[in-house]
């Protein structure tokens, strides 16, 4: 009991889910369906891998606002190099070196980041927000402000097939997501991220190699941000310049709201899970209920106001606490 | 199959809000479901944002509704969820702006203005302008910049595209000089048209994507005290291109009513329930506006 | 091999460390040689350079010249984990620790034991720190979070680190600065048994008692620079300091100064603040000067922080030369006249990224102004009349604050107190860290000023420093007044008695 | 962020204590003298570059030209300068600039243009509290109290024009004196330019030199040190946000009054721009280091950048590559000189 009521403290997010859910249920019948329940999965996966990815760079200390544009890269890369004469004869196959060299770029941006943030000392937020921008700018070079179109439709079936009546893109994101955690939680390389986010100096004098830690965490964001392209671009059958605009500000708000600090050395791929859940239902939500447009925007950021409020509230240490 | 009871008809547009176009859109298009007795419609906005259009789209296949009306945020990246739609058995419209001819198997019918078209009739306009009196368009010579719409998005490429195609074997004489895009954005455009002012001694036309740019274009041309030497060009006429058009400031533009878009748009959608004969490419008419002829037309209100 | 010379008996050599800051020569050709199983004790003023040299021996500065050499062997020790690989192992003056992880994962930080697939072998890891805390006498365990700890504990788990690896070199750099007597005795019984392992311990402290009892040898650094090594069972306290700051001191009591306490400035009448302490009554005059005594945890921090104004006490009464007042907030407490030099001086004293003209002026900056803007010369004048009589020794006053030596820190927060001529002054632990040169001044300082009038209120769990300062003495045990002493009726033995509990008759 | 700090802090050791007198300090290294004034350094160089390569970069129309456009990303600069300075960020200034673009034009024809710009004020200034109070008062992230507004005033822009784009009637337009914040000059100097030079020395002096710049510097180098020092935090905070909505409704009027008409997201992206004006200019995210002055200069070569570019024939997505090269190497050889080396000393 108590040691729940601590989980919930720690991760008021899933109060806040419970709430929505219970909400929207009662509000219109077509949102407690589990056809609905699987196009919310499939709708926050995108966000959501690159959340997972998010987490671990937000723990480490460091952020990426780049991953919006990152997203377009891999995404126009996959859907062009599918096209490509070299593979044409290859059928199906056309997709794998499409996607490995997908990946691929994303990771290497990634990298990149993460070897300018290690080598030049600059502040990841600095780093990435001039990525952002950079980045945006070679997707558009790359494309020459076209978008790509998938011919193989093998290609975006793929976006709506289904594994035992569970769509492949939800189950894609759900692996993950235990992968993270797992790593996270598990391993060493978790340990560290969390030592490195919670006191750089202190995990340099321990002989942490802080440098590629950095740069493993950021290509891992940047794997992560290539295949929420991918998988975007397989729902569109497309790749368009455009792709992921803002996106980095709703992965950055939930994982914020999934209780990762934004100094670094906290948070959990559960609290994200559910930080990305929340979002994706409100916005589903509000969608089935037919909130005009205008409003949506008001209580998307009111209520992250308000989650962030109350997240406050729960962790305060009471009268007590000396005021600063 | 006939519907004897309400048809529920959803539409997904591309970005309310961002300019009065389609929110006079939107408003006209709730006004006509309004107007007839059994039809329930649900609005819902993309942003501009693919991915929640696709979302949307999806939303909108559980909801179940009779038809489905998407103006598309890009026209190739809709292409599977449309598909997606008419695998649900759901009819889908496609309004404004097409999708890539990949989806046309998957659509009941396109419903809006022809935007290729539309650039083309910016064009002749462009040419008309640029003649000298009593010499035949064909001849006419000079230099333009263009400001095209947002990077990337359907219509200002159709445009875009219609404007060079047809500018080239209407006017061989004209020269495009440079084009930046204004992004549909009218303190944007007006910021782009001071560099051209600044970078070009002589320029004797603007095409602009759309009216709200054009008056930035021409913002900045008045400004450097240079309206004089040059013919301004838009299309979509908005309310402040009309007016500017009357004052003798801008030359023309295309008039583009988005009453007539989302009615059309809504009939189709319809009609389209109601198993009747559409035809798959439902233009609206999207003649040309000039102040020699603005008097035919009303002043767009937005 | 010539390099070898004489050091056959060495386990570390320094030899000639030069390291320069842009503006200070921070070592200036530094010896220092160091044996196994030998406690060699480092000594200076603050700022003298003892830290900085611990920090080219662990590899966290490069040296501007100079060799080290290590078992005889010359090497360079271009990053921490060099020095760590080659057995050097330092604990830090300041503690760098990983607060939002647990005592297993900081004392394993950068070596955690892994199983297959780099996962974390938990078992492995819970069985090493646990007999590691056996050793230390602690009272937490392995998964116990680090933020949960008090400084003290926390000290324990830096000193935790050292004995993972098998250390040729221990380096404490002012181990005790925070620890109680209790967790002092554990400390020396482990540098003992380092020495019995052959392990050289170097230790730097500017407690002289510490130094007498545990240290073989003693090296003496003064502004950078090489001032010999005396042999401990060869030398006095008064070498040691005429070494150190190049003349003795008088630590007793001056005798003119005994208190005409006048009027009474501050009452406090059956103050509580939730479960941090309970029922503190006590009254302070003008010209007194009140200590507080306890163990780390008792509350005194927490009382000096609700009479600045920064904690809301849930019950009792506050008077202010015979008002009754609510302070809310610090910027009213100042307006009362009361000034707080608190504890930690980098996170609560300084902005240690500003000069240290802004730090000293930053209170009173709203009355430094000649029309809309900061006046300047006013500003310098009063940085300049606090550095000559706290002797404070930085470059100029546009120095950062962050470049100075923690002494020179902790100057400039009493300086910048000092300067708003408060009607009672509160210090916690006014000394902390300050080299003994120092601390006389500032225990001059504060008589000095309680001979002028003002209310002093010291807290600190220095022993001699309370009997020296006070005239009375506070006894605080968990957040309990327990007795007021008269400073010259009390002992030590009372005094311990009474913050440990023991004895606790009704008052 | 926060944890950067005790990275740089570590690292800062060569960072002369005393700057305005290098004294017999002989070991300043390239790094150091460039990085030192690196960011006039670097503009000058940019200066020059563009105007080899085009000679109509250097003439007076083409720079007037830039410092106009850049007028309205520097106004809210200043003011989101501000907020960093105190250790907060503003990411809410871009909404609520087509906010108060929006409401300014549209009351224009209403009520007139006095009460228009008044009303406006009150609004934006009103925001801005909303941002000191969730910030400054419930001491909430500034980063993601900043986000939410960014959406909710968003919505709040829509909601109060219905969606749809306001103009000032074509027939008012050129008699309002409302024409002057935008379109107006002073001896052939563009009004805009001069509400920012002015706008920018006001600022300057007032975090410079006064007390309360005093206390910004403060908060922003160590909160809990300036509570300590008696500072009222959440009062400085809250005024922080105050300041840079008031900002923001300057570059309103300027913006209402240049174009005469706005859609509901003309500052859609404005607030990363302005972020990285005041980044590029030296500015510390972490707080308590950095100027007015810096900025302007920031926002300068952010200008010059795009329209340098764009003269060159370049496309204008070039102008973002280059940003992002520039921002990157700018911040970095500040540091670099900082710490005294080139590459962090970090394994
Ligand atoms: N990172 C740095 N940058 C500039 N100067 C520094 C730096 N670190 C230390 N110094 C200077 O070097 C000198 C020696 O400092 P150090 O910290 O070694 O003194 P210390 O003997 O350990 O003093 P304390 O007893 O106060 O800890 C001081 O003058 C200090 O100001
Ligand atoms: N039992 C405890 N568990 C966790 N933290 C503690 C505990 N006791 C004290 N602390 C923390 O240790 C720090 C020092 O203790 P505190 O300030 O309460 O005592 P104090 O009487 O002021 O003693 P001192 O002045 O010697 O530090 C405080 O920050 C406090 O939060
Ligand atoms: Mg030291
Ligand atoms: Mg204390």
């Amino acid at each position: 009991m108590q040691s729940g009521l601590r989980l919930l403290t720690r991760n008021p997010i899933w109060v806040f889910v419970a709430i929505i859910f219970i909400f929207f249920s009662l509000s219109t019948e077509r949102f407690f369906d589990i056809a609905n329940f699987r196009n919310i999965l499939v709708q926050t996966s995108t966000i959501g891998l690159i959340a997972l990815g998010m987490t671990l760079v937000m723990i480490n200390g460091n952020i990426d606002l780049s991953v919006g544009a990152t997203l377009a890269l891999p995404a126009s890369v996959t859907v062009d190099v599918m096209g490509w004469g070299a593979f044409a004869e290859w059928g199906n196959w056309q997709i794998l070196p499409a996607v490995l060299l997908g990946l691929l770029s994303g990771i290497a941006i990634g990298a990149l980041n993460g070897f300018i943030v290690w080598k030049t000392g600059v502040d990841a937020f600095i780093v990435t927000l001039g990525a952002m921008l950079g980045i945006r700018g070679l997707v558009f070079v790359y494309t020459q402000e076209q978008s790509f179109f998938a011919t193989n439709f093998t290609y975006s079936d793929f976006a709506y097939s289904a594994v035992l009546g569970v769509p492949t893109l939800a189950i894609v994101f759900l692996v993950f997501t235990v992968a993270t955690h797992i790593l996270l939680s598990r391993t060493v390389h978790g340990s560290n991220t969390y030592a490195v986010g919670d006191n750089r100096e202190a995990a340099v004098n321990a002989g942490i190699r802080v440098g590629p830690h950095m740069v493993i965490n950021f290509m891992i964001i940047g794997f992560f941000a290539a295949l929420a392209g991918i998988t975007l671009s397989t729902q569109m059958g497309a790749a368009t310049p455009n792709l992921g605009r803002e996106f980095e500000l709703w992965v950055i708000t939930a994982v914020v709201l999934g209780g990762t600090k934004l100094t670094g050395g906290a948070g959990s791929i559960i609290g994200t899970f559910g930080g990305v859940l929340a979002i994706g239902m409100l916005r589903n939500g509000m969608n089935l209920i037919g909130v005009p447009a205008f409003y949506v925007l008001l209580v998307l950021g009111s209520i992250l106001i308000f989650v962030l409020f109350l997240d406050k509230q729960l962790n305060r240490q009471g009268e007590e606490e000396i005021r600063l | 199959e006939s519907h004897t009871d309400t048809i529920t008809v959803g539409i997904t547009q591309n970005n309310v809000g961002v300019d009065s176009y389609q929110t006079t859109y939107e408003q006209a298009f709730i006004e006509a479901a309004e107007g007839m007795d059994n039809v329930e419609a649900v609005v819902l906005d993309a942003g501009g944002d693919v991915a929640r259009q696709i979302a949307q789209m999806q939303d909108l296949i559980q909801q179940q509704v009779d038809v489905i009306v998407i103006w598309p945020t890009n026209g190739q990246a809709v292409v599977p969820a449309v598909r997606a739609a008419s695998q649900a058995n759901i009819p889908v419209v496609v309004t404004n702006s097409n999708i890539a001819e990949e989806g046309f198997d998957f659509i009941a019918s396109f419903s809006g203005p022809n935007n290729v078209q539309q650039g083309a009739s910016s064009a002749e306009l462009m040419c008309e302008a640029l003649a000298d009196d009593g010499q035949d368009p064909s001849e006419a010579t000079g230099q333009i910049v263009q400001i095209s719409g947002q990077p990337g998005y359907t219509t200002a490429i159709e445009r875009q595209e219609g404007f060079e195609d047809r500018l080239a074997e209407a006017c061989p004489g004209v020269e495009i000089l440079e084009t930046q895009p204004g992004d549909w954005n009218r303190e944007k455009s007006q910021r782009v048209m001071e560099n051209f002012l600044v970078k070009y001694d002589q320029i004797d036309g603007v095409y602009s994507g759309d009216d709200n740019m054009g008056v930035g274009a021409l913002n900045a041309a008045k400004a450097a005290d240079r309206v004089g030497e040059m013919a301004l060009i838009g299309a979509t006429n908005f309310a402040v291109g009309y007016e500017a058009m009357a004052a003798g400031e801008y030359y023309g533009s295309i008039y583009q009513s988005p009453v007539d878009d989302a009615q059309n748009a809504l009939k189709t959608a319809i009609a389209v329930v109601n198993g009747e004969e559409v035809p798959f490419l439902n233009y609206f008419e999207t003649p040309k506006i000039t102040r020699d002829n603005m008097d035919e037309f009303s002043k767009p209100v937005f | 091999m010539s390099d070898h010379g004489d050091d056959t008996g060495s386990v570390l050599r320094l030899e000639k460390i030069v390291k320069t800051f842009p503006g200070v020569r921070a070592l200036d050709g530094v010896d220092f040689e160091l044996r196994p199983g030998e406690v060699h004790a480092l000594m200076g003023e603050n700022g003298a350079g003892k830290s900085t040299l611990m920090k080219v021996l662990a590899g966290m500065y490069q040296p501007d010249g100079g060799r080290i050499f290590i078992d005889g062997l010359r090497c360079t020790l271009p990053t921490p984990i060099a020095a760590k690989e080659m057995g050097v192992i330092l604990i830090h003056q300041e503690l760098s620790l990983a607060e939002e992880m647990t005592v297993a994962e900081n004392i394993f930080l950068g070596e955690l034991p892994r199983s297959r697939f780099g996962f974390v072998d938990w078992g492995v890891l819970d069985k090493r720190v646990g007999d590691i805390l056996k050793m230390l006498n602690v009272d937490f365990g392995p998964r116990t979070k680090v933020n949960r700890l008090s400084i003290a504990k926390k000290q324990m788990v830096e000193i935790a680190r050292a004995l993972t690896h098998d250390a040729k070199v221990v380096v404490f750099d002012e181990p005790t600065a925070s620890l109680t007597d209790a967790e002092k005795v554990v400390l020396f019984d482990i540098i003992g048994d380092l020495q019995a392992r052959g392990v050289g311990i170097v230790y730097i402290s500017h407690r002289m008692e510490e130094i007498f009892k545990i240290s073989d040898r003693i090296s003496i650094l003064r502004d950078g620079s090489y001032r010999g090594t005396l042999i401990t069972a060869e030398t006095d306290e008064d070498a040691v300091t005429r070494a150190m700051i190049g003349r003795s001191l008088d630590l007793s009591r001056d005798a003119g100064d005994v208190a005409r306490p006048g009027d009474v400035k501050l009452a406090v009448e059956g103050l509580s603040c939730g479960s941090l302490y309970q029922d503190v009554s006590f009254k302070l005059r003008a010209g007194e000067v009140l200590g507080f005594y306890g163990l780390v945890g008792a509350g005194r921090t927490e009382i000096a922080e609700t009479l600045f104004g920064l904690r809301r006490p849930s019950a009792g009464t506050v008077t202010l030369n015979g008002e009754a007042v609510q302070i809310t907030s610090p910027a009213e407490a100042i307006a009362h006249g009361l000034s707080l030099v608190p504890e930690s001086r980098k996170e609560q004293g300084l902005v240690l990224g500003m000069n240290c003209r802004d730090n000293i002026t930053l209170p009173q900056i709203d009355n430094l102004t000649s029309g809309p803007f900061v006046s300047g010369p006013q500003e310098v004048a009063i940085y300049e009349k606090y550095r000559e009589r706290l002797e404070i020794k930085a470059p100029s006053w546009r120095a950062m604050v962050k470049n100075l030596s923690g002494g020179n820190q902790q100057k400039i927060v009493i300086g910048k107190w000092l300067s708003m001529k408060p009607d009672v002054l509160i210090v916690d632990e006014p000394t902390r860290g300050i080299d003994v040169g120092s601390k006389a001044e500032i225990h001059n300082l504060i008589r000095e000023l309680a001979a002028q009038g003002l209310a002093v209120i010291v807290i600190s769990s220095e022993m001699p420093e309370v009997l020296r300062v006070s005239d009375r003495i506070a006894a605080m045990h968990q957040g309990r007044l327990v007795t007021i002493f008269e400073r010259d009726a009390v002992t030590e033995d009372d005094l311990i008695q009474a913050i440990s509990g023991i004895g606790v008759h009704a008052a | 962020m926060s944890k950067v700090e005790t990275e740089t802090a570590a690292s800062a050791k060569g960072h002369a204590p005393d700057e305005s007198a290098p004294g017999p300090d002989t070991s300043r290294s390239w790094v150091q003298i460039i990085s030192a004034q690196g960011i006039l350094i670097a503009f000058a160089v940019f200066l020059l570059g563009f105007g080899l390569f085009s000679d109509r970069f250097l003439s007076f129309e083409n720079m007037e030209s830039v410092l106009r456009s850049s007028s309205i990303i520097g106004v809210m600069a200043l003011g989101v300068t501000v907020v960093v300075l105190s250790g907060n960020l503003d990411l809410s200034v871009g909404s609520m600039l087509s906010f108060g673009t929006v409401m300014v034009v549209d009351l224009h024809d209403k009520i007139g243009a006095a009460p228009a710009m008044g009303v406006m004020m009150v609004a934006v200034l009103a925001l801005g509290c909303i941002n000191g109070f969730l910030v400054g008062i419930l001491k909430l992230n500034s980063l993601i109290v900043t986000l939410g507004m960014l959406s909710a005033i968003q919505g709040l822009t829509l909601i109060y024009s219905g969606g749809q784009n306001v103009d000032i009637a074509p027939s008012t337009q050129s008699t309002t004196w409302f024409r002057v914040f935008g379109r107006g000059d002073i001896a052939g100097l563009d009004m805009p330019i001069i509400i920012f030079a002015v706008l920018a020395i006001l600022l300057h002096c007032a975090i410079a030199f006064t007390a309360y710049g005093r206390r910004v510097y403060a908060v922003g180098g160590n909160p809990t040190a300036a509570v300590f020092s008696g500072i009222r935090r959440g009062r400085v905070v809250f005024s922080t946000y105050v300041i840079s909505a008031a900002c923001v409704g300057f570059a309103s009027i300027i913006l209402g009054s240049r174009v005469m008409g706005s859609q509901n997201n003309v500052g859609q992206g404005y607030e990363l721009l302005v972020l990285a004006g005041v980044i590029l200019g030296g500015t510390s995210l972490l707080g308590g280091s950095g100027s007015i002055f810096k900025t302007v200069v920031g926002v300068l070569i952010l200008g010059f950048i795009q329209n340098g570019l764009l003269l060159m024939g370049y496309p204008y997505y070039a102008q973002w590559i280059v940003t992002w090269i520039v921002i990157i190497l700018a911040v970095w050889l500040d540091i670099a000189g900082k710490r005294g080396r080139l590459f962090s000393p970090i394994a």
